[in-house]
């Protein structure tokens, strides 16, 4: 048990907690995407603390980072895609107004 | 040891720069006028416009020093004198160039000023434009010199340069260089003529100066790049290296310089049309053929 | 080894500082700069951490991202500049609780589980980049072509998604939608506190 | 090994530039065309010189790709770079008038890359991929003008003829790689055996499907939609001289049963088709069917143990076919049609044309000093010196005889009837690929002693063989040129212009058996309808029964059930708000709740 993997371990959930935080408090779609991003971010770098401190010799860990940040790149797009919608048709991004989901 | 040299290096050839641009732009040729321009500025005393982001104002030039300066550091003028090489050298430029981004951006957000906010969104949309002609030929690049090494990137030109090798991939970095530099035409974020000065419009005084100096240091850290990705970087017969290194610096800034002037500027709207609909297929023509030659040629 | 612990507990504690200040500042422009410098942060962290290409990756790639998501903060906020410092913010309390608890909840699985043997030394940056071109076009080639059919996918689902309804109909001008030079213009018109009049009958 | 590469990746490299640039896209063919036909000849010169070159390219992990230059290839990848080039040079004149010349030229050099890899390639995969290749990119060009009625299901057919005799090839390389256990063509040709029969019979069904033998020779007459240039390169170097080519590689491993059912297939193929030609209404329908028919010859040679023999007439044929349809392809455009009674006389009013025609003619039917002599003796020869030379021989001579028959035929027609001239553009451009392949078809005679010398084999000289070629050839001449084929035919006649259906066709070898079955389960699905019905009645006579039970008692328990879970509905209904923060609020919480369970069952 390293100084250096719990630091970032810490780090990691820290990035994580912060994220839950703003994704579930905020009112704004764009907002709340921050938030998912910060998750994702907190994700990473767990990822990256347990490619270096337990198995260093396996690129697979940095593949997988590689590909935590291909589901940031989609989330964006798709979010902004829906967020551009959304802002044509109601003129803004407000989730309070956002009730249509409601079966 | 290595890092003050390169840094004068870099100073001193910000300063020839801003003389050669001066020359391009006003015909007059003298090399006192950029000393005496920086004094005058210096001199004059900096405006802090009303109700500021008063963070991202004071941040802003100093970040795009910043930046151009990071991105000078992997560049090498000779085989030693390079002050990190780092491993992913290549894909490092483009990290370090993408904060001119976030600079333009703060330096456009922080006065609470319409021109300078829209040059600063401006410089974004020309982002989405060049940053794919960027990193495309650079791959290429790389997949010739089967590394990420900027040495490595010079060595494997020993035989011949990329700018015959591929001459579709230099071209389109060119143009994507000068976009990045927004050297016209494509000097969308501080037009002169429509914009005020753009992002520069709301800054004196000494930020001004940091953030001309900035925008020099960019000019040259890019042409450097191009040297290093193109032009052999400081292979030549009979001249010593760092000579070498020198001339084609100083030969590509000027062609950056003198090549858009003559030309209108662009909008864009057309920029980002034409880079993504001719652009970006080229740059995956280019790879295909280099990587065919890779292959075929090795 | 010391000197690499202090890095990441430096480069951590700023990324964790960032990421809180992108929920505290009103302005929106800031909080998304914020984000990009938390990010920045971590891919600062991954380089201390000896993961070369990921940290310069993650430091190019956000970058753009964290930009986008700013000029879009401008765009659909109404108040973007965070003049007005009204409260943008729900079930607060329920929202601190949550993430209070999934922090504690990690950093206990972090400090109870035995993680094993501690690998001392990682493979040069070199040997690291040629080793993840070896495992993305190799062992995991389908892994990684899926994750760019992903992206392109995702990227014709925006367009398509954002694309306006009725582009060609232009027969009921005061029905128009909202369209996005409009909504930055109006960003702009908030930000500066003036009005320009013009788009408000659109 | 660059030439190699470069003789399939000229080709390619100009589709793709043509498709980018969608400009000039005739110069850009003919320039892929001419450096395919330098690195071919590049090739040639290094087989002289006794260089064989191999490209190896990494491929399945112990099976490369592998292209390879022996003699043989050298010369077939010569041949096609030479015939397509040529043929190019004519389709800039021919297609002068045409609106989509990008995806003409860009087709056109696809199929050739295509078939320049099958001829290279040196392993079954490859070969594999070269021949869908060109299956796909003879569609396409046979269904070139698919707006024109007709066109599209000829293409469709051609297709799936050839598809469906490819199986033949997939198993029979399977068969050779599983046994060989290695996908080298030349490590694979030394298997002997059961197997060797097995695989040879099926190679052959492949072979029948592609160069269009009996019965398969339908969709060959049918591929005449197409462009002509594209019929002349079909017919001539690529599509249908795959077949023969397959075989010809093979060869070496084939056992005596199998080669003398190649032989008696080719046999039967020419006959019939030759009937077929003599009956034929139409001016390229009939050069179609001389295709198949010449192509039964080379299968006689084959079967009879001298794949040489078939190696020249495939070489000869290519040049002297190519220029026939060439020229059938000028009559066609200056009388807007093909059919034999509207091309009547249009030989006179061009000539020169008429006499590059009937040099090709004279050269397929085997007249000397033309190449067709050389290479039609040889054949006869062979069958002659083959074990069971009274089957081999009979077929050959008959063959030759109605080739001159029907060329004859042809050429008749051609001459007798009045003139009607009509200017036709890009007429220089046509007559010059026409005036080169009718010079090969002429000269290439002489190039078969140095490609004997090349291939370190050499033909048993046979003067019976030539007098009695020679005699068959005048006299079939003769009879086509003196009586009119429908007379020749007799009592065939009805059969041969439906392309003896009965003696073999698609239709009645796959369509009329799945009607039939298609017939007898469709009584067995009546049956079981009827079946059906019975027990369903009975069914619903029960249901009447319990119905009258259930309405007691059991629907009250139901009912409450019922009501029971709408309410618990409402309930949840209440939870769903559709607010994205509050939704994910519940998520969260959910998730916490989970992991507590989780870790409950686990550690406690």
């Amino acid at each position: 048990m390293s100084i250096e993997l719990l630091l970032a371990l810490i780090t990691g959930a820290a990035l994580f907690g912060v994220g839950v935080y703003g994704a579930l408090s905020q009112t704004n779609l764009v907002m709340i995407m921050m938030g998912v991003e910060l998750m994702l971010a907190g994700a990473m770098v767990n990822l990256v603390a347990f490619w270096r401190y337990l198995h260093p010799d396996n690129p697979a860990g940095q593949m997988f980072v590689l590909i935590v940040m291909t589901v940031m790149a989609v989330e964006m797009a798709v979010g902004f895609g829906v967020a551009i919608a959304r802002f044509r048709a109601k003129g803004s991004v407000e989730m309070e107004e956002a009730a249509e989901l409601k079966g | 040891m290595t890092t003050l040299l390169l840094l004068l290096l870099l100073a001193f050839g910000a300063y020839l720069v801003a003389v050669l641009e001066d020359w391009a732009s006003s015909g007059r040729f003298q090399l006192a006028a950029p000393l005496l321009a920086g004094l005058a500025l210096l001199g004059r005393e900096s405006i802090v416009p009303r109700k500021p982001d008063r963070i991202f104002f004071e941040v802003g030039p100093v970040l795009l020093l910043i930046s151009a300066v990071l991105a000078a550091t992997v560049i090498p003028l000779t085989p030693d004198l390079i002050i990190t090489d780092l491993a992913t050298s290549a894909l490092f430029i483009n990290a370090a160039l993408v904060y001119v981004l976030v600079a333009l951006l703060m330096g456009g957000w922080g006065p609470d000023g319409a021109y300078a906010l829209v040059g600063g969104w401006r410089f974004l949309g020309q982002l989405i434009a060049y940053s794919m002609l960027i990193v495309m030929p650079i791959t290429a690049v790389a997949m010739r010199a089967e590394s990420l090494l900027t040495t490595q990137i010079v060595i494997s030109q020993a035989h011949l340069w990329n700018i015959l090798y591929q001459p579709l991939g230099f071209v389109l970095f060119f143009i994507a260089a000068m976009a990045l530099a927004f050297l016209p035409p494509f000097d969308l974020p501080t037009a002169k003529g429509e914009l005020a000065g753009g992002v520069e419009a709301e800054y004196t005084g000494v930020r001004l100066a940091v953030f001309r100096l900035g925008r020099l240091a960019l000019i040259i850290t890019l042409a450097a790049a191009t040297v290093v990705f193109y032009l052999g970087g400081w292979q030549g017969p009979w001249l010593p290296p760092w000579a070498w290194s020198a001339i084609k610096i100083l030969a590509v800034t000027a062609t950056m310089l003198l090549a858009g002037r003559m030309m209108p500027r662009s909008r864009e709207a057309h920029l980002l049309a034409w880079c993504w609909k001719l652009g970006i297929p080229l740059a995956l023509l280019n790879i295909f053929l280099v990587g065919v030659l890779v292959l075929v040629f090795p | 080894m010391i000197a690499q612990m202090f890095f990441i507990g430096f480069f951590g504690l700023a990324a964790v500082w960032f990421g809180v200040v992108v929920f505290r500042t009103f302005s929106m422009v800031r909080s998304a700069l914020a984000l990009l410098f938390s990010q920045t942060a971590l891919g600062a962290l991954f380089l201390s951490m000896q993961a070369e290409f990921l940290g310069v990756l993650q430091i190019m790639m956000m970058a753009t991202e964290m930009s986008i998501m700013a000029i879009f903060m401008v765009m659909f906020m109404m108040d973007p500049g965070g003049l007005g410092e009204m409260d943008m913010t729900h079930q607060k309390r329920l929202s601190l609780g949550a993430g209070l608890v999934s922090f504690i909840a990690a950093v206990a699985v972090a400090v109870f589980v035995d993680w094993g043997p501690v690998a001392g030394v990682a493979p040069d940056a070199a040997q690291q980049t040629v080793d993840l071109g070896l495992e993305l076009l190799g062992r995991s080639m389908l892994i990684f072509e899926t994750a760019g059919i992903t992206i392109l996918t995702a990227m014709i689902a925006a367009t398509a998604v954002a694309i306006k309804p009725n582009a060609n109909s232009t027969s009921s001008h005061r029905r128009r939608p909202v369209s996005i030079n409009n909504a930055l213009d109006s960003g702009m018109r908030r930000n500066n506190g003036r009005s320009n009049r013009g788009h408000d009958e659109q | 090994m660059n030439l190699i590469a470069t003789a399939i990746l000229a080709p390619l490299s100009m589709m793709v530039l043509i498709l980018l640039l969608r400009r000039l896209p005739a110069v850009l063919a003919l320039l892929g065309a001419a450096v395919s036909l330098i690195a071919g000849i590049g090739l040639l010169s290094n087989a002289f010189n006794g260089v064989a070159g191999e490209l190896i390219l990494p491929g399945l992990p112990d099976m490369p790709l592998r292209l390879v230059a022996t003699p043989l290839t050298a010369v077939l990848s010569t041949l096609v770079a030479i015939i397509s080039s040529l043929v190019l040079v004519y389709a800039v004149g021919y297609m002068k008038q045409d609106s989509e010349k990008v995806r003409f030229f860009a087709t056109m050099l696809l199929f050739v890359s295509a078939m320049q890899t099958l001829v290279l390639a040196g392993d079954w995969i490859l070969l594999l991929a070269a021949w869908e290749l060109i299956g796909l990119s003879s569609y396409l060009l046979i269904g070139f003008w698919y707006r024109r009625p007709g066109v599209r299901s000829a293409a469709t057919r051609a297709f799936l003829y050839t598809r469906s005799a490819d199986l033949g090839l997939y198993v029979a390389v399977f068969i050779l790689i599983a046994n060989a256990g290695s996908s080298d063509i030349a490590t694979t040709l030394n298997t002997s055996g059961g197997v060797a029969v097995a695989t040879g019979l099926l190679l052959l069904v492949a072979a029948m499907g592609k160069s269009a033998q009996t019965p398969l020779h339908d969709w060959l007459q049918r591929a005449m939609a197409g462009p002509t240039p594209v019929s002349a390169l079909l017919h001539s170097a690529t599509l249908v001289a795959a077949g023969a080519i397959l075989l010809i590689r093979t060869a070496p491993m084939l056992p005596s049963e199998t080669l003398l059912v190649i032989g008696i297939v080719g046999g039967i193929t020419t006959v019939v088709t030759g009937l077929i030609a003599l009956g034929e209404r139409d001016l390229k329908r009939l050069l179609a069917a001389s295709t198949s028919s010449q192509y039964g010859l080379m299968l006689v040679a084959v079967g009879a143990g001298v794949p040489l023999a078939a190696l020249l007439h495939l070489i000869a044929h290519a040049a002297i076919k190519s220029s026939l349809f060439l020229g059938a392809g000028v009559f066609q455009h200056s009388r807007g049609s093909t059919a034999l009674a509207d091309l009547e006389g249009a030989g006179r009013d061009r000539p020169r044309l008429f006499f590059g025609f009937a040099l090709a003619a004279l050269a397929l039917a085997g007249i000397p000093p033309l190449s067709g002599f050389f290479s039609k003796d040889a054949i006869i020869a062979a069958s002659l010196a083959s074990p069971n030379a009274l089957v081999l021989a009979s077929f050959a001579l008959a063959g030759t005889v109605l080739t001159g028959a029907y060329m004859a035929r042809a050429l008749h027609t051609l001459w007798r009837g009045e003139t009607r001239k009509r200017n036709i553009a890009g007429l220089g451009w046509m007559s010059a690929g026409l005036a080169g392949l009718v010079t090969l078809a002429v000269i290439l005679g002489a190039a078969f002693p140095s490609i004997e010398t090349l291939l370190h084999q050499s033909l048993s000289e046979n003067t019976l063989a030539q007098i009695l070629g020679l005699s068959a050839a005048l006299g079939g001449l003769t009879l086509g040129w003196f009586i009119p084929g429908q007379r020749l035919l007799g009592p065939l006649l009805p059969w041969a212009q439906q392309g003896f259906a009965i003696a073999g066709g698609f239709d009645t070898w796959v369509v009329h058996p799945a009607l039939a079955i298609a017939r007898s389960c469709e009584q067995l699905e009546r049956g079981l309808y009827n079946a059906a019905l019975a027990v369903g009645r009975f069914s619903l006579d029960m249901g009447r029964a319990v119905r009258w039970s259930d309405d007691r008692g059991i629907d009250g328990l139901i009912f409450s059930l019922v009501r029971g879970t709408v309410e618990l509905g409402n309930r949840a209904r209440t939870l769903q708000s559709g607010l994205i923060h509050r939704e994910m609020a519940i998520t969260v919480v959910g998730t916490a709740l989970i992991f507590v369970a989780t870790f409950v069952v686990l550690f406690i």
